[in-house]
């Protein structure tokens, strides 16, 4: 797909300084919900960027104004030099084939009263031109083998599929209008161990056939860092950390990401013998009313007082290229991190 | 809580005023009272004399603009029929209406809750089956082929109960049970449903694996669960039957607001019209709203706007 | 098992109570009425159709106010006897005519009114020019004296002098109409409740609930049987038999013979004559041979007999024996439909449109069963060879229809009316409906209203012979209606309760005439 | 130790289209108090179903086929219901996956908490408010007075699940049983609640039956693991023995599947296929469709749970092959 | 599975929704043919023969359920009235639940201001004597069929616009609305692809009930003389003439009214079946014995 428009450089999707806030009965719209505060994020050709986060992070409303389905307050989204919200009608259409998305639920996302082939030819009953009539139903197939299924599920419900085979129907869908980027929004967090590593494998094969890129969001960093070649972790609303995904998950910046990471049950456990973990005292704030400054000082450990007084800026991380953070203090290395935790 | 309120009374007054407007404008469509109000053989003279006493002979415009001036000083004009203020005769049978509606809801309510949740309770077994028939059958029958049966059973017949009237509670057993069928018959098969997916819910089985007794379980935790939707549907009977008791209080001669409105329109007495409108559409109003307050008392979340 | 059929509150099982009073007790206090449940043998309870709007004298001419005020709190001067058409003493004990337009009453001496004040000629002369002469549209004066105007002379207490701008020489008749009331009663506008002499007075109106007459202890007549009337109403005309058969209520009016009175029910021929009103100035009603033959094609006996269960008898005029004017020779229509068809046959061959749809336009109500009935004769007339429409309206909008001025843009119709004349001579009749500019006619011949007029200034055995005059000739050369029948009215009478209904009885419920059984 | 709870040989049975269907199959197991046995399988595996059968809340459509549930050498399934309510809080206790569907929107948390001990020691309602408010303090809920009149939609996940295990050990269970206690939250929130578990499980010498899906939460916090395929226990032992040597191709496949540091972009190591159908289990091992083990054998002969040694257990025909390989 | 035979084959596994068809089939066989048939039959009047207690052929087949008080043959005008009731009672439902139910899904996939005024729209209807307006729109213009239609319709638009509204605005919010939405589509299809059909199992059981309060209310308006004009004949005048003979012939008003509960009760376990039926995640239940079948 040579787009003459896209300059070379132009990264396939480029998000910055995008801001959302929903309104919240009752309050005024100053006081409204901050879901996005500033956001930026690049996404290349072929690339699988890993988004990290906890719920309420904001990296499903950002998967939806990505989607155009939340028009930002502020900030730019330009896919391949394209601002999306500027455009209407048959160019959004067009714009709209280019960038799909994977849901996480692969029961909600799914209308029940529709069978596989009618989920799958969806889109095509918007995009009329892009499969012929006569050809849909062969396509359907083609998609249903694509994805791991069997033709002869056309006609089945989903509520007939396990979750897997529900997911792979909704990556079906996705892939019907031939997209260069899928969204995909916790994409095995419903399905079962062995069915997630199935799905995965899916996408890797897809990505190496279609060549699709990936915005990969997902709450399980084994996943993440199996999947991405680049992480963003996600605090209240912002990118606190980013980078290559070994480097960040071997050396967070982040204290965040270093509690994150130590948070997450591990089956080393049995292998190494038990460890020691940072446990976060307390909750995640609420996006009504963020702390000031550092959003993620009042659960830090080495929160200093400019912490609260001026925001950390996002800058390239002490450790390698590429690896960026936003804290005063970012840590040299994981052990730092644990030790100051456990102080 | 309060925004919320004071919202839904702004967002429900306009349409009291459509109502107060149409009202006026449809029932001026009806046709000159004038012949129902004078002899056969009226002269011309009479007939003048009767429109000009009444206001008939401005533009409607005109007369509802006067009507307006009168309603700001709570004046609601004077009915053609008993030359009464007509917000005297409303005010007489209003009560009774709401009485009667009032016991008729409460009792369909308890009812249909305690019926209901019994059906749900063993989904499809026979005694839900048959409470679904039973509610089925009681919504679809007709109210004064019951009414009239009733009476040539329990008065006649049987000698238990008055025909009619409204004097002791023995007279208001017939139309109580007349008016209760319908809403009994629709809030039964709502409940059963509602309670169906409530006994469901995880909550019910925690409240079990906390050691509750069944009463506890299905009373305590998963009606008040089913309310909501039991509550909106209980509204709109209310707000049928302020409209629509006509039938039990012709029969029972209840003298109520229902066929104080059907007699004016049949009469074409618009100021008692306007009024018993005026005053069911502002019961409405504050049923709806009390509606709205019950959902706050059941459910939190309506309360604290977390759902709307 | 139940022994009594009385439903005192003790007696009702306590199940029904419980469930009532526990429904009572949530709502708070919810006694919508007053009054004790179970009344002494000493008051006579009736139950009415409707409410009285109000008990406005003036407004007596209203069946369902008359009823009840009328003989029974206030009196006029005259009254009519049902039974033979007389006109009695009332109020006034004489009168005479003193020249074509005047006449002089004498009055009643000894009477008090309920406010214990004398009734003079004052009362008397007031209580005419209230009614006929004043301003608050009083129902009488438009259905007795129309726009005649009368003007009243006191001569002394007991004298009255009434003098009409034309000559009227059924004026006393037409003065039995005037409730008298105290000259205090307010002139400029209407009252609910009036003070008058009659032998009850009001005790107390629990509006939309009931009403209690009391007997009045200064009464100048003979102290009627009842201490007290109760009046209630029920709209449904099987609710109000089935009161009498358990014991609720001791009389009930305006009954059907389908609400199943059984054996309290009581038939009365009601003076009410139920006819079809043809519009003769459309076409194919403009000839009468149409018109003819819808009269030979209905079967009136039939129609009696099934759709009226047999209560009424079929007529041939509107003006029914006992009035004045009654033409006795006037037989019913036969039934023949043979005739009615030749009739429509040489019509038709005439080039008159009998394919043109009449529609009959009929009143719900108007009389039991009257949407049968409509359907009774639309079958008959469709037999005929007519093509026949059916519409049923409210009373307002058939009102619309019954009324000059006509509605514009209806075609030939046929008009479900029913006449009763309670005021008892043909005058109240004719010109209203047969003449060419009658309230309620919608055809008239010249003929027909010289006849008709001639009839109104006699007198006397003249004014007999002339109004059935002028009825034979409607009947046979202007045809212009199709009469069904005098109809019977039913009333419900308790076994305790003594009471003769007559053809007055719809308008002029009299509680004097009514006495407990031994 | 003290044997808390002896599960032997339940089974369960679903009406389903197809008529019965044995969802659970001759499940045993026993815990000892205050250790934590973790019942780990995949959706579908009948892991829920056996708890809700221990605690007796199963739904319409099923009921206990067989087998016996001890809790102080009293078999709970035989008892008649208000018995067995009255051990419901007490003798056992349940924790449910979802905090938020669990708790009841319409109650104030405070009314919720203080149930239990309304139920069972009939106390006051001021008293057992009271006790609600120590038990908010006890689950590290912040200013439990101030909070007690609020709606559960008024916590966060986190603080919703505490509800939910303050509700349950309320009345100091000899068992809980937690089913999917930290699979809708957020893994620093999973981290304090698990803590929590810990904490009441030695402190109250309470076994702990936690059921989940996640094996690295099974490995973490569990001391012994039955794994559940298929509605039948089809391996049992100390978790690190049975982690780091599976005896079962099935608990193999699993631990292959987690994605592990350094394997980004190669293909995980998945289990072809999807589980049987319960209404169609095949014929023999119910695993063997998806086995690279699998024989002729394995069409044929169900293998039983079989001891393979101290404390351990599996259903595989071949699993001295599983360990040598 | 094909769609029509298995549909046909559930059908068949449930006794009180296989009933309910062959109920409802009757009927539509007696609204088709019972006018040409009977026609003749339910307007010949025998006026020798009125009021004959139904039960008896004494008189003829056609009396079995009695005569009325013209002496025509009761079964034969219910037959025929079939006809009439359903012509009102059909599009009438019909309409209310067309207009209502797209106005309101319309409104609640909106929200905001579209979404309010619709509802306080239908509070202004409700809040409305129905009667009122049927007097007016009957007295204005004629009492035809069509006229009759429009008013019942009218007044019943509000309750399928609630439902409607409530539903729309919870599916609003689905998953599978919002991936619709990432596909590009549009309002109309989304509310036509999605919303429409997880909406309209609820309304058709609402609808079934509306059948009889359509039928009761078409009853109170021919007894006014604003309904069905005699010689046409439907359930409801039959119901409104007999009403003032329940006590001496209690089979004219009663059969019609009976005929009215069959059909609702007909129409809501139909329904109550469609709902579960069309539901692809439900349907499974319906192939269960009826002991072990749990409910919706």
């Amino acid at each position: 797909m040579a787009d003459p428009v896209t300059a070379p450089a132009e990264p396939l999707l480029r998000v910055e300084g995008v801001t959302k806030t929903f309104r919240v009965p009752g309050r005024s719209r100053r006081g409204g919900l901050r879901a996005l505060d500033g956001v930026d994020l690049t996404l290349g050709r072929g690339e699988t960027l890993g988004l990290v986060g906890e719920s309420g992070c904001g990296k499903s409303t950002l998967a939806r104004v990505l989607m155009l389905l939340e028009r930002p307050d502020g900030g730019t989204v330009r896919t391949a030099g394209v601002d999306p919200f500027a455009l209407r009608g048959k160019e959004l259409l067009a714009w709209r084939r280019r960038i799909q998305m994977v849901f996480q639920d692969p029961y909600a996302s799914l209308n029940p009263r529709l069978t596989a082939a009618q989920l799958i030819g969806e889109p095509w009953l918007t995009h009329r031109d892009i499969v012929p009539p006569e050809r849909r139903a062969a396509r359907v197939r083609e998609l249903l083998e694509l994805v791991g299924l069997r033709a002869s599920d056309a006609d089945r419900y989903p509520q007939e599929f396990s979750g897997g085979q529900r997911q792979r129907i909704g990556i079906a869908r996705a892939l019907a209008l031939g997209p260069d980027v899928l969204i995909c929004d916790e994409p095995v967090s419903a399905l079962d161990l062995s069915v997630q590593a199935q799905v995965l494998n899916l996408l890797a094969d897809l990505q190496a056939e279609l060549g699709v890129s990936y915005l990969f969001i997902s709450h399980d960093l084994s996943v993440v860092r199996h999947v991405a070649e680049r992480v963003a972790v996600m605090y209240l609303g912002r990118v606190v950390e980013s980078g290559p995904v070994d480097e960040v998950f071997a050396a967070p910046a982040h204290p965040y990401t270093a509690a994150l990471l130590s948070a997450a049950p591990s089956l080393d456990a049995v292998r190494e013998g038990s460890r020691e973990r940072i446990v976060l005292k307390g909750e995640v704030p609420s996006p009504l009313d963020p702390p000031s400054g550092c959003r993620f000082r009042t659960r830090c450990w080495q929160a200093e007082p400019r912490c609260a007084d001026v925001v950390p800026p996002f800058e390239p991380a002490p450790g390698g290229p590429g690896h960026r953070v936003a804290c005063h203090l970012p840590l040299s290395d994981r052990a730092q991190a644990t030790e100051h935790a456990l102080q | 809580m309060l925004t919320f309120l004071r919202r839904r009374i702004i967002s429900s007054a306009l349409p009291l005023l459509v109502v107060i407007l149409g009202v006026f404008f449809l029932a001026r469509l009806t046709g000159d009272p004038a012949n129902l109000y004078l002899p056969l053989s009226a002269t011309p003279e009479m007939r003048a004399e009767f429109a000009a006493r009444n206001g008939f002979d401005q533009p409607v415009l005109v007369q509802f603009g006067d009507y307006l001036a009168q309603l700001v000083h709570l004046d609601f004009g004077e009915s053609l029929r008993t030359a009464q203020p007509a917000a005297e005769a409303v005010l007489r049978a209003f009560p009774a209406t709401l009485q009667l509606a009032g016991v008729t809801m409460l009792l369909a309510v308890v009812g249909a809750a305690v019926v209901g949740s019994l059906a749900a309770y063993r989904p499809n077994s026979a005694a839900d089956r048959g409470a679904s028939f039973l509610s089925a059958t009681a919504a679809s029958i007709p109210d004064f082929w019951f009414a009239i049966m009733g009476v040539l059973l329990f008065s006649v017949t049987l000698g238990w109960l008055p025909t009619s009237g409204t004097v002791g509670a023995a007279a208001w057993v017939l139309p109580v049970a007349t008016l209760l069928i319908r809403p009994f018959g629709v809030l039964v098969q709502v409940v059963r449903g509602a309670m169906v997916s409530a006994l469901s819910a995880p909550y019910v089985k925690v409240a079990r694996s906390k050691g509750a007794g069944e009463a506890r379980v299905v009373f305590g935790h998963a009606l008040r669960n089913a309310g909501a939707p039991a509550l909106t549907v209980a509204g709109d009977l209310a707000v049928g039957m302020l409209n629509g008791a006509v039938v039990v209080e012709t029969i029972f001669g209840w003298p109520g607001i229902g066929k104080l409105m059907i007699d004016s329109i049949l009469q074409r007495d618009f100021a008692v019209l306007q009024a018993a409108v005026l005053i069911t559409a502002l019961t409405i109003f504050a049923l709806n709203i009390l509606i709205d307050i019950c959902y706050a008392l059941l459910d939190a979340r309506v309360r604290q706007g977390v759902m709307a | 098992m139940f022994p009594l059929r009385q439903a005192t509150p003790s007696r009702v099982p306590r199940a029904a109570v419980l469930l009532a009073t526990g429904a009572v007790a949530l709502t708070g206090a919810c006694s919508v009425g007053g009054g004790s449940a179970s009344d002494a043998g000493d008051t006579v309870r009736i139950v009415l159709p409707e409410e009285p709007p109000t008990l406005e004298p003036c407004d007596a001419s209203l069946t369902a106010t008359g009823r009840v005020t009328r003989s029974n709190i206030t009196e006029p001067l005259t009254e009519r006897e049902p039974a033979t058409g007389e006109v009695q003493p009332k109020l006034a004990t004489e009168w005479k005519q003193t020249s074509p337009t005047s006449w002089t009453f004498t009055l009643r001496d000894g009477v008090k009114f309920h406010d214990g004040s004398a009734f003079t000629a004052e009362d008397a002369a007031f209580s005419i020019d209230r009614t006929v002469s004043s301003d608050i549209g009083c129902n009488v004066d438009g259905y007795v004296f129309g726009d005649s105007e009368l003007t009243t002379k006191v001569v002394d207490d007991t004298t009255l002098e009434v003098t009409s701008a034309e000559p009227d020489p059924i004026l006393p008749l037409r003065l039995s109409f005037v409730e008298i009331v105290p000259a205090e009663t307010d002139a400029e506008g209407k009252v609910r409740e009036p003070v008058g002499t009659g032998p009850y007075r009001i005790e107390q109106w629990n509006q939309g609930v009931s009403l209690t007459l009391a007997r009045y202890d200064g009464y100048w007549g003979t102290a009627p049987a009842y201490a007290s009337a109760r009046y209630v109403w029920r709209g449904e005309g099987s609710i109000r038999a089935a009161m009498v058969n358990s014991g609720e209520a001791d009389i009930a009016v305006g009954l059907a013979p389908a609400d199943g009175a059984g054996d309290a029910a009581v038939e009365y021929p009601n003076n009410e004559t139920s006819y079809l009103r043809i519009d003769a100035t459309k076409a194919p009603l403009d000839d009468i041979r149409v018109r003819r033959a819808i009269n030979y094609a209905l079967d009136k006996e039939g129609l009696v007999a099934s759709v009226f269960a047999g209560l009424g008898e079929p007529a041939g005029q509107v003006v029914p024996d006992g009035v004045t004017g009654h033409n006795p020779d006037i037989e019913p229509w036969p039934y023949d439909m043979a005739k009615a068809k030749s009739l429509i046959k040489e019509a038709k061959a005439d080039g008159v449109p009998v394919d043109r749809p009449i529609t009959i336009i009929g009143r719900n109500g108007i009389y039991p069963k009257a949407a049968e009935a409509m359907e009774v004769a639309q079958n008959s007339l469709l037999e005929a060879g007519l093509r026949v429409e059916i519409k049923m309206l409210d009373v307002n909008a058939w009102l619309e229809y019954l009324l000059r001025p006509f509605p514009a843009d209806i075609g030939p119709t046929l008009l479900q009316a029913q006449h009763g004349n309670q005021a008892g001579d043909a005058a109240f009749t004719m010109g209203q409906i047969y003449g060419s500019e009658g309230a309620q006619s919608s055809y008239g011949t010249p003929e027909l209203d010289t006849l008709i007029e001639q009839a109104e200034q006699a007198s006397g055995p003249e004014r007999q012979e002339k109004f059935a005059r002028a009825l034979a000739h409607q009947n046979d050369e202007v045809v212009r209606d199709a009469v069904l029948a005098h109809m019977t009215g039913i009333i419900a009478l308790s076994p305790n309760v003594e009471y003769e209904p007559n053809s007055a009885t719809n308008d002029e419920m009299r509680l004097a005439e009514m006495r407990p059984v031994n | 130790m003290t044997v808390a709870m002896e599960v032997e040989r339940l089974s369960v049975d679903v009406r389903t289209p197809a008529g019965r269907v044995r969802a659970v199959r001759d499940v045993s197991f026993t815990v000892h108090s205050g250790q934590a046995m973790a019942l780990l399988g995949e959706s579908g595996c009948g892991k829920s179903m056996t708890a809700q059968a221990i605690a007796g809340l199963l739904g319409p459509v099923a009921e206990v086929a067989g087998g016996a549930v001890r809790l102080d050498g009293v078999d709970v399934l035989g008892l008649d219901p208000a018995s067995r309510r009255k051990l419901a809080g007490p003798g056992l206790a349940i924790v449910f996956q979802d905090a938020l569907t669990a708790l009841n929107p319409v109650y104030p948390v405070g009314t919720q908490l203080a149930e239990p001990f309304r139920i069972h020691e009939k106390l006051s309602r001021r008293a057992a408010r009271e006790k609600a408010v120590e038990l908010m303090d006890r689950v590290g809920i912040p200013e439990p007075r101030s909070r007690l009149n609020a709606y559960p939609h008024q916590f966060s996940g986190g603080m919703r699940q505490r509800l939910l295990i303050a509700m349950a050990v309320a009345l100091r269970p000899a068992v809980l049983l937690a089913d999917e206690p930290t699979t809708a939250l957020d893994v620093t929130v999973q981290a304090q609640i698990m803590e929590l578990l810990a904490e009441l499980r030695t402190e109250q010498r309470m076994a702990l039956v936690l059921i989940t899906h996640d094996l690295a939460v099974a490995a973490e916090q569990a001391d012994h693991v039955a794994v559940m395929y298929a509605g039948a226990v089809v391996e049992t032992g100390p978790v690190a023995e049975v982690f780091r040597a599976p005896r079962h191709p099935y608990t193999r496949g699993l631990l292959d599947s987690v994605p592990a540091a350094g394997d980004r972009g190669t293909r995980l190591r998945s289990i072809d296929g999807a589980p049987p159908e319960l209404a169609d289990l095949p014929s023999g091992c119910a695993f063997r469709a998806r086995c690279p083990l699998a024989t002729e054998r394995c069409a044929t002969e169900r293998p039983p749970l079989a001891e393979t040694g101290p404390g351990r257990a599996s259903a595989c025909h071949y699993w001295k092959e599983l360990a040598d390989g | 599975m094909t769609g029509k035979a298995s549909m046909l084959s559930l059908l068949a596994k449930d006794r009180f929704a296989s009933a309910a068809v062959v109920v409802l089939g009757f009927i539509a066989l007696c609204a088709a043919v019972g006018p040409v048939l009977l026609g003749d039959l339910a307007v010949e009047q025998n006026l020798r023969a009125v009021n004959l207690p139904p039960f008896s052929i004494g008189h003829g087949w056609e009396f079995v359920l009695g005569s009325d008080s013209l002496g025509r043959s009761v079964a034969a005008r219910l037959v025929v009235a079939a006809g009439t009731t359903m012509s009102v009672a059909v599009p009438a439902v019909l309409l209310s639940l067309t207009v209502g139910s797209a106005w309101g899904m319309w409104a609640g996939f909106s929200g905001g201001w579209r979404e309010n005024v619709s509802m306080r729209v239908g509070d202004v209807i409700l809040s409305f004597p129905s009667l009122l307006l049927a007097v007016v729109v009957l007295y204005v213009f004629t009492p035809s069929v069509a006229n009759l239609i429009a008013v019942l319709a009218v007044a019943r638009i509000p309750v399928y616009l609630r439902t409607a509204r409530a539903e729309a605005a919870e599916l609003r919010s689905r998953l599978f609305v919002d991936a619709a939405r990432t596909f590009g589509t549009g309002s109309g299809a989304i509310i036509r692809r999605h919303i429409a059909p997880s909406v309209l199992p609820t309304l058709l059981t609402v609808a079934a009930v509306d059948f009889c309060f359509v039928m009761l209310t078409e009853s109170s308006l021919s007894f006014l003389g604003i309904g069905i004009q005699p010689p046409d004949v439907s359930w409801g005048l039959m119901v409104a003439q007999g009403r003032q003979e329940l006590q001496t012939a209690w089979w004219i008003a009663v059969f019609p009214g009976l005929a009215i509960v069959f059909t609702t009760v007909s129409a809501a376990m139909l329904a109550a079946w469609a709902r579960v039926a069309g539901d692809p995640g439900q349907r499974w239940r319906l192939t269960l014995p009826r002991k072990e079948r749990i409910s919706a």
